[in-house]
């Protein structure tokens, strides 16, 4: 069986590998190049905790193939952060105390960043269904909702400061 | 004197009493002595109990003082998630 | 463990830092993703495992051949039950060796049947393929009152009842039989001028813990070496997995990993003995990751149930009686914990007759493992929708009924001790004054309350706290942070030491370094682990006193330990200038050397612990859909360390329990084989199918912890299967008496 | 296994053609990817169609839309004209899955993967949707109803691969709608699901309608009783109840793990009044 050479972005770095072509994103990100902050939790898209996205888009890495990454943008959890300095949604997972077991957690921030990219003002209605696909056992959600609403709500006050 | 109570089935392998009065002054002494007067009750003894003194429940102190004249319950040994 | 005896046993009122809400300790590395849980490390060399499991629920394994799967190249070891050859003891280690790898029979869908070590993924694949298992199926039960029937299919021929005098003789399904209770409940029935009797099923749910199983283990030919695993308790890995396969303890250290929930599931082995016995034969480092088909056909799901619960009232509100039969199936072995939850059954009542007899079942499902609050939420549940019928009939508020008949300090359990101060009346006067209570309903809308209990434990426990040369302090112990409990280590270390929180660091350390620690289980880290870190510090202080005793020339006695500084004290103590904490560790090296105390314990003295819950539901009629309106959880926390934690611990578990009420099951197809083994369809509830979960925390102090802790994880999944129950056959004007209310159930239930 | 990702529709038929074993098209790959995981599948060929520009886009045509089998229900929400004319389609999309399996997902896909469940296709149905198949015979339009023969069983010749969904022009006064029942609000499969399409006249009189139920039957009906009994008149609730009948009639479920026969049947009438009032009243802002 030979392997897939793939070339692609990820956190925007020229990032190289080889896949066996059955092998998913998440695979490759974890066993492959070992960027083990993204999580499997099913394997079939029914979790979120592998939330990764791919030219802007929010998908499940593990519900896509390693060689369909080539020539793609991926950004995942380890870019999060800009050096030392957190982004909002990280700042206010930790202060709300948004997580427990903390498994969830990267997936979560994934998903809730590609949330206020589109909708910097979701209500909790919207922000409850957009991440629907996140599952998260120990919280029941209330944490984390109120998190991602106050991130929200504090970076429009920010953009409205800077204006 | 100790009044010791079993748990309703575990009674039922002693002498099915309401109480069994016991010359104890620690957990060790009650199980042994129980344990001795009703060998049936030694297996379960051996796989582990709880014993509550004065509404506090012990699980593992064999030395825990049982105050005089006190009323003790032995119970299933307790797990948890 | 007793306290120093120079402190009061009078739990501490006032703090500086507990009861704030401070940012973990391990938070920075779980929002980056840095942190390791149970699949993120890597060996050298590292082999990949895999599980053949059964295709069927109950079958004789008539051969194994595993050469061609041997032969396959890439392949370095297969093992089967064969190589767990250590005998046990009849009992749970019996049992648990039984599970891990089935042994003459598979006892239920995805019974482990072998395993291989191989260098890739996809090679372990093929080599599972080349297994040949040669099977006899035999006729199966999953179901627990078909299990108890005379000729229902025999799990383990052989198994008499236990707890039944005089012994059976005649082998069934039923494992044990336990009884509790006082008093008479015929005469008490007698007295009764309204009496409700109703039978009650629950179905088996899952955890639901979104880290599957994993470890990785890398042994050597004579059994040292190392486990790295995701688990609830990695003393307990070590002591399963060594005695399984003949390993002196010393010789294995386990490291827990960060671990991505447990509720319960991870209190015991599944894939850890497979993996340590794949490396040893092959010499490699071998990693299992379970897919999450196998946490739910092979992992501890909790039992179903089947119960009939019988309480009977006066006119004027007061129980006169309660019976209750509570039927578990706690799968494939003896175990389920159902002795738990007849114990728990009536605990929220002060009774004068109750009586609450239970059966353990064997069935062909998976082992069963405990599941937060084990045994309680289904016996509860049972109990609290008869007690609420009463009311009803009787024309009472829901709350006054309760009050009326609460449990309070002086009142003898329905298990049997007495109880000390206990918050469940508290509970309920807050639930009856909070708006909730009073909010109006709307349209096919309904209100349910509930009352829940759990026992709480302490157990063994041991805490390391080394003082730091630049002042800053290390705290290490060995139970698993499962939700938060490193923040509450270090606030109540902060707290006894006086320092600030973020000059202590707390750690779970491996098995190798720090003494025996149980699991993190029964509600028992915070108040177990805060105790021995309490008095740890405390341990510490003294020593610090001493230093500064040598240093001022006094007696340690006239030294006092105050805001984080050593003082003079009392008339002959002379005027010497305080010594930090930070000053006194500089000096340690010229003063006696490294400063640090330790605490090996077992704690006892843990607080049972009470809840009351509200729940509103909407329901479509329709289409039997409900919706949760509003929630609130009302809760005693004997003291919050770290509030926030608290609230998440209540939140969680409320969650838990309407997922289990609305439409987490089990379902087996009539062929015995589990039909819903995914997050698809083993539905568990998301974000958009819940409102915010509204928490009030209540403080009766725990007279058994210095700082009246009380364990506060698993109370909270107790009332919320009756809370929504009711609130649903409110909402409908018909009583239901089993989960999950799935739509289908209730729109069945409607017409 | 093999990965392919050719650039054009002809290289992947030819790939597909001449393939020996089991070859497998990948779109949004959020149920073959399943497949994959579960072992059920092991394909030696996967033909990635994302490469394909005509497949990858939203087109007007003849005062429809064409829809490539590469496109997500995510960039069908995101598409203005495409919503305003067929919102019951692009609201069935965007519930196949998660916000994750959205960003992936296509139509042409939850169609070819011919699950009687799939929430897309009772809309498509509705609509009156046609698919383009291209195969080594050239290429052919045929209604979407007509392509599944059962549950995961398609109609397609070997080398056949479908191209692109059309939605048709409408006149105004037309609308369309999709519910489908859950038990939870989200992540789970269709228990019944029911698109229906329909066009009133200056009066308020529907004068053409299509009602597409799902999950009830071995694939998706159409269930033309229950157009019958809303042409003609005001889609009032005697209209809407004698719908409902219809496709509580049409209904021939089976028991499973998401539902019983029973209930399905209840709740395809349910679904159907409710779907169509919607329909109606969307149908009505558009006169």
């Amino acid at each position: 069986m030979s392997q897939i050479h793939v070339t692609t972005t990820i956190n925007g770095d020229t990032t190289e590998y080889l896949c066996n072509p059955e092998d998913t994103l998440l695979d490759v990100l974890r066993d492959t190049l070992r960027m083990t902050g993204t999580k499997e939790g099913c394997g079939t898209g029914d979790c979120g905790a592998c939330s990764v996205t791919v030219d802007g888009r929010l998908v499940c890495s593990c519900l896509m193939l390693g060689a369909e990454a080539e020539g793609k943008s991926v950004e995942t959890i380890e870019g999060m952060a800009d050096g030392e300095e957190l982004h909002p949604l990280q700042t206010k997972f930790l202060e709300h105390a948004a997580l427990q077991c903390g498994i969830c957690t990267p997936g979560f921030l994934v998903a809730a960043k590609s949330l206020l990219e589109r909708n910097p003002d979701p209500t909790e209605e919207e922000t409850r269904y957009w991440l629907a696909g996140n599952l998260c056992r120990c919280t029941g959600y209330d944490k984390i909702i109120r998190a991602v609403l106050d991130t929200a709500a504090e970076m429009r006050q920010e953009k409205s400061n800077a204006a | 004197m100790v009044r010791v109570v079993l748990w309703g089935s575990l009674n039922k392998l002693a002498a099915d009493r309401a109480y069994y009065e016991v010359e104890a002054k620690n957990i060790i002494e009650l199980l042994r002595s129980l344990g001795n007067e009703y060998p049936k009750l030694k297996p379960t003894f051996d796989r582990g109990v709880a014993v509550a003194i004065e509404g506090t429940l012990y699980q593992d102190n064999w030395f825990q003082p049982i105050p005089p004249d006190s009323e003790v319950y032995v119970l299933p040994r307790l797990a948890g998630g | 463990m007793p306290l120093d005896s120079d402190q009061d046993t009078k739990p501490r009122t006032s703090f500086k830092y507990v009861g704030t809400r401070p940012i973990r300790p391990d938070g920075l590395e779980k929002v980056t993703g840095k942190a390791k849980f149970g699949a993120d490390t890597f060996a050298t060399g590292m082999l990949h495992g895999l599980i053949l499991r059964s295709p069927h629920a109950h079958a004789r394994i008539k051969s194994i051949d595993t050469s061609k799967a041997a032969a396959l190249p890439g392949v370095k070891a297969v093992v089967t039950a064969d190589d767990f050859k250590i005998e046990q003891e009849p009992g749970e280690m019996a049992n648990v060796r039984a599970n891990i790898m089935a042994r003459g029979k598979v006892l239920y869908d995805g019974h482990a049947v072998a395993a291989v070590a191989a260098v890739s993924k996809s090679v372990a694949r093929a080599a599972l393929k080349l297994i040949k298992v040669d099977y006899e199926v035999l006729p199966h039960v999953t179901d627990v009152d078909e299990a108890m029937a005379d000729d229902a299919p025999l799990l383990h021929e052989g198994m008499i009842t236990e707890g039944v005098e005089p012994a059976p003789t005649k082998p069934s399904n039923i494992a044990t039989r336990y009884e509790f209770g006082h008093g008479d409940v015929d005469a008490g029935f007698a007295k009764a001028d309204v009496i409700v009797e109703r039978e009650f099923k629950t179905a088996a749910t899952h955890q639901g813990y979104i880290e599957p199983h994993a470890c990785l283990a890398n042994l050597s030919s004579d059994g040292s070496g190392d486990i790295w695993v995701c688990t609830q308790g990695h003393f307990m890995i070590r002591d399963s997995v060594c005695s399984l396969l003949g390993i002196d303890f010393s010789k294995v250290r386990v490291q827990s990993s960060e671990i991505g929930g447990g509720f319960g599931g991870k209190t015991t082995v599944f894939i850890e003995p497979v993996a340590a016995a794949l490396s040893i034969k092959s010499g490699h480092p071998v990693k299992i990751v379970m897919s999450r088909e196998e946490v739910f056909r092979a992992t501890g799901p909790t039992a179903s149930s089947s119960s009939r619960i019988k309480i009977g009232a006066t006119k004027d509100g007061r129980i006169v009686a309660a019976d209750g039969l509570f039927k578990y199936q706690g799968g494939a072995f003896p175990g389920s914990p159902v002795e738990f939850g007849a114990m728990a059954a009536f605990a929220c009542y002060d009774l004068e007759n109750v009586r609450a007899v239970g059966y353990d079942v064997v069935t062909n499902r998976p082992k069963q493992a405990a599941y937060r609050a084990p045994g309680a939420p289904m016996a509860c549940y049972a109990v609290d929708n008869v007690i609420q019928e009463l009311a009803d009939k009787l024309g009472m508020d829901g709350i006054d009924f309760r009050l009326k008949n609460a449990a309070d300090a002086g009142t003898k359990s329905s298990y049997g001790p007495v109880y000390p101060a206990i918050g469940l009346k508290t509970t309920l006067e807050a639930a009856k004054k909070h708006p909730h209570y009073s909010a109006p309903i709307g349209a096919n809308q309904g209100r349910g309350v509930a009352c829940g209990f759990w026992f709480n434990f302490g157990g063994q426990t041991s805490v390391s706290l080394n003082i730091s040369p630049d002042g800053t302090v290390n705290l290490t112990t060995g139970t698993p942070d499962i939700g938060g409990s490193r923040s509450s280590y270090c606030l109540m270390a902060a707290e006894e030491l006086g320092i600030p929180y973020e000059h202590v660091r707390a750690s779970i350390v491996d098995t190798g370094v720090i003494g025996y620690n149980d699991v993190t289980d029964g509600s028992r880290v915070t108040f177990a682990g805060g105790l021995a870190t309490i008095n740890a510090a405390r341990n510490a202080i003294k020593e610090m006193c001493s230093r500064a005793a040598q240093m001022w020339g006094i007696d340690v006695e006239a030294v006092k330990w105050e805001d984080g500084y050593a003082k003079p004290s009392g008339a002959n103590a002379g005027d010497h200038e305080p010594l930090s904490l930070a000053q006194i560790a500089a000096d340690a090296p010229n003063t006696g050397g490294p400063i640090a105390g330790h605490v090996e314990c077992n704690a006892d003295g843990a607080g049972v612990s009470f809840a009351t819950h509200i729940c509103d539901v909407e329901v479509d009629r329709e289409t039997g859909r409900t919706s949760i309106k509003r929630y609130t959880v009302l809760q005693d926390a004997g003291k919050a360390v770290h509030p926030s934690y608290v609230e998440g611990q209540y939140q969680g578990g409320a969650v838990q329990g309407i997922g289990w009420a609305l439409n987490e099951e089990y379902i087996y197809n009539d062929k015995g084989l589990l039909d819903n083994a995914g997050f698809l369809d083993y539905r568990i509830p998301v974000a958009s199918d819940l409102p915010m979960i509204d928490t009030q925390i209540l403080e009766i102090p725990n007279p058994g912890h210095p700082y009246g802790v009380r364990g506060v994880g698993e109370t909270s999944i107790v009332p919320p299967l009756a809370a929504v129950s009711i609130a649903v056959s409110k909402a409908v004007g018909v009583q239901l008496s089993e989960l999950p209310i799935s739509p289908p159930k209730l729109l069945k239930a409607l017409s | 296994m093999r990965y392919e990702a050719p650039e054009t529709t002809a290289d992947a038929v030819a790939l597909l053609t001449g393939e020996q074993g089991i070859a497998r098209v990948l779109a949004g790959g959020t149920d073959l990817l399943v497949q994959l995981k579960s072992g059920r599948l092991e394909p030696d060929l996967v033909v990635d169609v994302k490469k394909i520009d005509a497949m990858r886009s939203i087109t007007a045509e003849d005062g429809g839309f064409r829809i490539g089998a590469g496109v997500s229900s995510a960039e069908m929400s995101e598409h203005d004209g495409l919503c305003a004319m067929w919102p019951g389609v692009v609201e069935a999309a965007a519930l196949i899955g998660s916000t994750q399996v959205q960003g992936r997902a296509t139509m042409v896909g939850n169609l070819c993967n011919a699950s009687p469940a799939a929430d897309s296709v009772p809309a498509m149905v509705a609509a009156g949707a046609t698919i383009r198949i291209v195969g080594p015979n050239g290429s052919r339009d045929i209604p979407v109803e007509n392509l599944n023969s059962g549950p995961g069983k398609t109609t397609l010749a070997k080398g056949e691969l479908v191209e692109s969904v059309y939605l048709p022009a409408r006149p105004a006064g037309s609308s369309d709608a999709y519910l489908r029942f859950i038990p939870r609000t989200e992540m789970d499969i269709a228990v019944v699901g029911v698109g229906v399409s329909l066009t009133l006249d200056g009066s308020g009189t529907c004068t053409a309608a299509r009602v597409g139920l799902g999950a009830v039957a071995p694939t998706v009906l159409l269930v033309e009783d229950a157009a019958k009994a809303l042409i003609g008149t005001k889609c009032d609730e005697a209209a809407l109840d004698a719908a409902a009948a219809a496709c509580s009639a049409a209904a021939n479920p089976i028991d499973d793990k998401r539902g019983t026969v029973d209930y399905r049947i209840k709740v395809a009438g349910v679904l159907t009044r409710r779907a169509a009032a919607i329909a109606r009243d969307r149908a009505e802002a558009n006169a």
